[in-house]
């Protein structure tokens, strides 16, 4: 295992001591809980965004704390669900005195853990509100599964209600708004490597040099099907499938298209697979106008990619142009 | 053989040190259909658990069992660490100021815990997760006692069950949890909840069958 | 080999392509020869400023131009200097009338072929400055070696002096600018893994699961040792030293700690090694202003770190605080 | 032997073919200490050179030859365009308006075109460089003309003593280029540009003494 850390059990708490050093203007850590809170929280009068997840994703949800996204982040153990005195704490901290959204990505545990969280947030007095991003299409949602994960749509929401909020939106607009990006939003994810979790000390999947993963999520674990690697246009095709099936995207929507890192593909290789899948989008008739391109929900050194295409409105397109200042996103100030 | 707060507290430590023993196979069936870290979730927790008996060492079971399952919430996360959580709590309601259960007191305790488990993750017997393995266990465990089996022998039959049904995950495909993602792929692999769940009845038998 | 990409050959035009779809608010792609310019080129007045190197570095060099940083960026082969055309095409395409700074890595390559380039330019009568980056103290600078490599130290250049060419300086004083940058930064770099160049098809060279290379270069080659796999502690401590000891840092300066991975590490591991090394020069007297942690100047996929240190005074500071619109860099805009 | 514009074609037809077998072996070298792109590089140069020949192959030797020369600096990139590029603009600038060249000619046009390189490159024999084969293939090649050897000879030593110089940089720690960067780690690989420069003389010999 080759990794840039010391003892495996220290990775989070010394990466937020990093954070604590690097953005004192933009961000607060507070440990034991571990939270990343904006460094002006609370913000009065504001509905105040928190989210959180296993560490092992950064930039998310961590690098989006700070104006115009997240109030507060909770970091679990890497891909371990935070506990709910995270959330609890965090929550109470960035309270602004106008409600408090969770965003809440699709995993069993992350739903848990938020839920326990928001119980005891609401006997404190706080009014809460919790939305559960699940875009992934390369789960079927139904009777027989946990569900769709959340995966790239969940950068998207937290911006875009980041900017609701900042304007001062109410709590359940804002959560309203939560909703409209979830289920306007689809992604598919794919990995040519699995990663190494610290403490495992070895890859969570063995891939053969010659086969890759399609429709893997965030946390490591193999995907729905392996197969013999391809091409990067092929790879682009088979993830813009099922995605642009699975919503019916209309001719001449705008879409924003988000190609992501899985953490150890560089970016020429993105810039190579967002030509791809901008020509797809673009010849399905849909209009690309807003785009995100580079590592944002990553899976450790994971060799891969996702894409999220999400369609949008005028008030989506205004929300996400509005301005941002945190470690990892940062436009209009 | 009355149940005393010396032995559930003989069974978390027990149960720690299985936890401990078992923290890279843990991993190991979490790699397969997993994200790899419930051996090392289920080892911080019990980590802390054990870090926490001294502080109510002297209190009522219900006391110990709740701290059990706060200390879990607050250090596992994950799916397993409200689920586990849960069970304590609930564990820990049921046994509210007792200093000494009959096998039978502790039965209905962890008929309570599953059901909060249930109510809280949704799972049924065969959808390939930690109830796989406890509701046999309760089941046998309740049988042997109304077969008036004696105590040791009804323990090892429920941990026989429990073992039975962690190995009666292998061929099932998931319907919860993160190996739900694998849809066909998850068969052919054996739970890791189901496992820890398994060790828990297996540490109950070890303590308190000396 | 593991790569999204299509044919070996067809790596950098399809990756200018997906650039070219991606920004065109930000910059336009010229083909044969190939170079991204920003979009509002040329700007009437305003010292220009070009820079390039091989291709498999990015964001470097493409993903800096902008308003506020390059005004062209010139793109080779993978891991292969631009040709002179590349240059003399780009510095006409943004040439506003006040003369135009090359910045240039030193490596014998880029230094021939800007200069040939720098050549034909003055020949059509353009005013050219040409500065060298040469901040990589891994590489002992004598009579005995090609010289230090530019390495880290050009995306900080790259920065301020697109700063002072926007804030209207002449053209030596950008380029003065720049040699105060080169001559106030070191750098030192480290690598877990190699990468694959892709018409290679393997790693350039093979490094043991237990073993790490110092003092890298950004092209894939060995380093200067190779030792066995140390703490992130124990590395941010080896690349620190030879940095703070080479250049006089004195106590009470001002600096900026840039930590940049070089392509496959992910941004926790970066967060550690920050914190450490931010500890490191607090503890040396030196005081930590500004920073840049992330995938700035990479080679490939390789697994590995680099440490950027740069002395700053007020006026670098303002500098580098300016507005910037590129694609990979973004502040006050 | 008179070097007419024809075989001036074929020798650079015949380099063209040689660099393109030899593009993995270059390609290896300057992986061992180097960014592993010289055979690329050269390759693609050479493949451009030759389609742009029959552009030129009516023009005068040196005309060819700057042709060549331009053609490598625009596609070949790296240090090696240049100087090669150089070797070629000089080689062309001393064989202007010749159809046809002594052996003699050609080893004046050739110095000049090494004296261009290395004033570009700055490299001296020794340094591990393209200049460790060139320099000693030139002088065995002047050597053998002022001993009144046939042409044909005079090729073949000449080009034995470039591969003399090939392998001579193996033992070399390097001083100049990327190989340097590596310091006493590059001793005891072969350099890839002395290779290529070796394989340029024997294309020579190959196309020239059939
Ligand atoms: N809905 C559920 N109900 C009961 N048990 C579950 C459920 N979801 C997951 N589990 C159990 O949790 C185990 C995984 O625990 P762990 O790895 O700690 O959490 P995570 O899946 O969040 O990484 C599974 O093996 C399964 O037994
Ligand atoms: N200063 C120099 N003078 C002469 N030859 C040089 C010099 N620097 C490098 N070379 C030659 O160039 C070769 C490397 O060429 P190439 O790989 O194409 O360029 P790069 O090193 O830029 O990747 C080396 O093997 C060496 O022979
Ligand atoms: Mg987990
Ligand atoms: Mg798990
Ligand atoms: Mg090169
Ligand atoms: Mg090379």
């Amino acid at each position: 295992m080759k990794k840039l850390i010391n003892k495996p059990e220290d990775v989070v708490v010394e990466a937020l001591k990093g954070i604590e050093y690097a953005h004192p203007d933009l961000v607060k850590v507070h440990y034991e809980p571990n939270f990343i809170y904006r460094a002006d929280a609370p913000v009065q009068g504001k509905v105040a965004i928190v989210s959180g997840g296993g560490s092992g994703h950064e930039p998310m949800h961590g690098g989006f704390v700070g104006m115009g996204m997240l109030d507060a982040a909770c970091p679990g153990a890497v891909f371990t669900s935070p506990t709910p005195d995270q959330m609890l704490e965090a929550t109470k901290m960035v309270h602004g005195g106008a409600g408090v959204l969770h965003i809440v990505k699709n995993y069993t545990g992350d739903i848990l853990n938020f839920d326990m969280a928001a119980d005891l947030a609401r006997a404190e007095g706080i009014e809460i509100e919790s939305v559960v991003t699940n875009d992934d299409v390369a789960v079927q949602d139904s009777l027989y599964t946990a569900g769709r994960r959340g995966v790239g749509v969940t950068v998207l929401a937290e911006k875009i209600c980041g900017a609701a909020a900042e304007e001062g939106r109410s709590l359940t607009d804002v959560a309203d708004v939560c909703r409209k990006v979830n289920g306007w939003g689809r992604s598919m994810g794919m990995a040519l490597t699995s990663c190494t979790v610290p403490h495992a000390g070895k890859p969570t999947f063995d891939l053969p040099e010659d086969e890759m993963e399609i429709g893997i999520g965030i946390h490591g674990e193999p995907g729905r099907t392996r197969m013999k690697l391809k091409s990067a246009d092929e790879i682009t095709e088979m993830l813009m499938e099922p995605i642009l099936n699975d919503l019916p995207f209309q001719a001449g929507d705008n879409v924003l298209l988000f190609v992501n890192s899985m953490g150890g593909t560089p970016l020429i290789e993105l810039y190579i697979i967002y030509r791809k899948a901008y020509e797809i989008a673009t010849k399905s008739g849909l209009k690309v106008v807003r785009n995100l391109i580079g590592p944002y929900i990553t899976s450790l050194e994971m060799a891969g990619c996702s894409i999220t295409l999400l369609k949008m409105d005028d008030d989506l397109i205004r929300l996400w142009d509005a301005p941002v200042r945190t470690p990892a996103l940062r436009w209009g100030v | 053989m009355p149940i005393g707060r010396d032995d559930v507290i003989a069974w978390l430590s027990a149960y720690s040190q299985l936890l401990a023993d078992n923290r890279e196979y843990l991993t190991q069936l979490d790699s397969s259909i997993g994200d790899a870290d419930h051996g090392v979730n289920m080892d911080r927790g019990f980590k802390a658990v054990l870090g926490k008996l001294p502080t109510v060492a002297d209190k009522d079971i219900g006391t110990i069992l709740k701290s059990v399952g706060m200390t879990l919430v607050q250090t596992v996360g994950g799916a397993s660490g409200p689920l586990y959580g849960t069970f304590f709590l609930q564990a820990g309601a049921a046994t509210a100021n007792k200093m000494e259960l009959s096998l039978a007191d502790w039965s209905v305790a962890v008929e309570g815990a599953i059901n909060g488990l249930m109510a809280r993750g949704k799972a049924n017997v065969g959808d390939k997760t930690m109830v796989d393995a406890l509701v046999p266990a309760l089941h046998a465990l309740k049988q042997a006692i109304a077969d008036g089996i004696d105590d040791h022998e009804a323990l090892r039959q429920s941990v026989a069950a429990a073992e039975q049904g962690m190995k009666n995950t292998i061929p099932l495909v998931a319907k919860k949890g993160r190996a739900s993602y694998l849809a066909e792929r998850s068969a052919g692999h054996q739970d890791p909840g189901a496992t820890s769940s398994y060790l828990m009845f297996k540490a109950m038998m070890d303590a308190w069958t000396k």
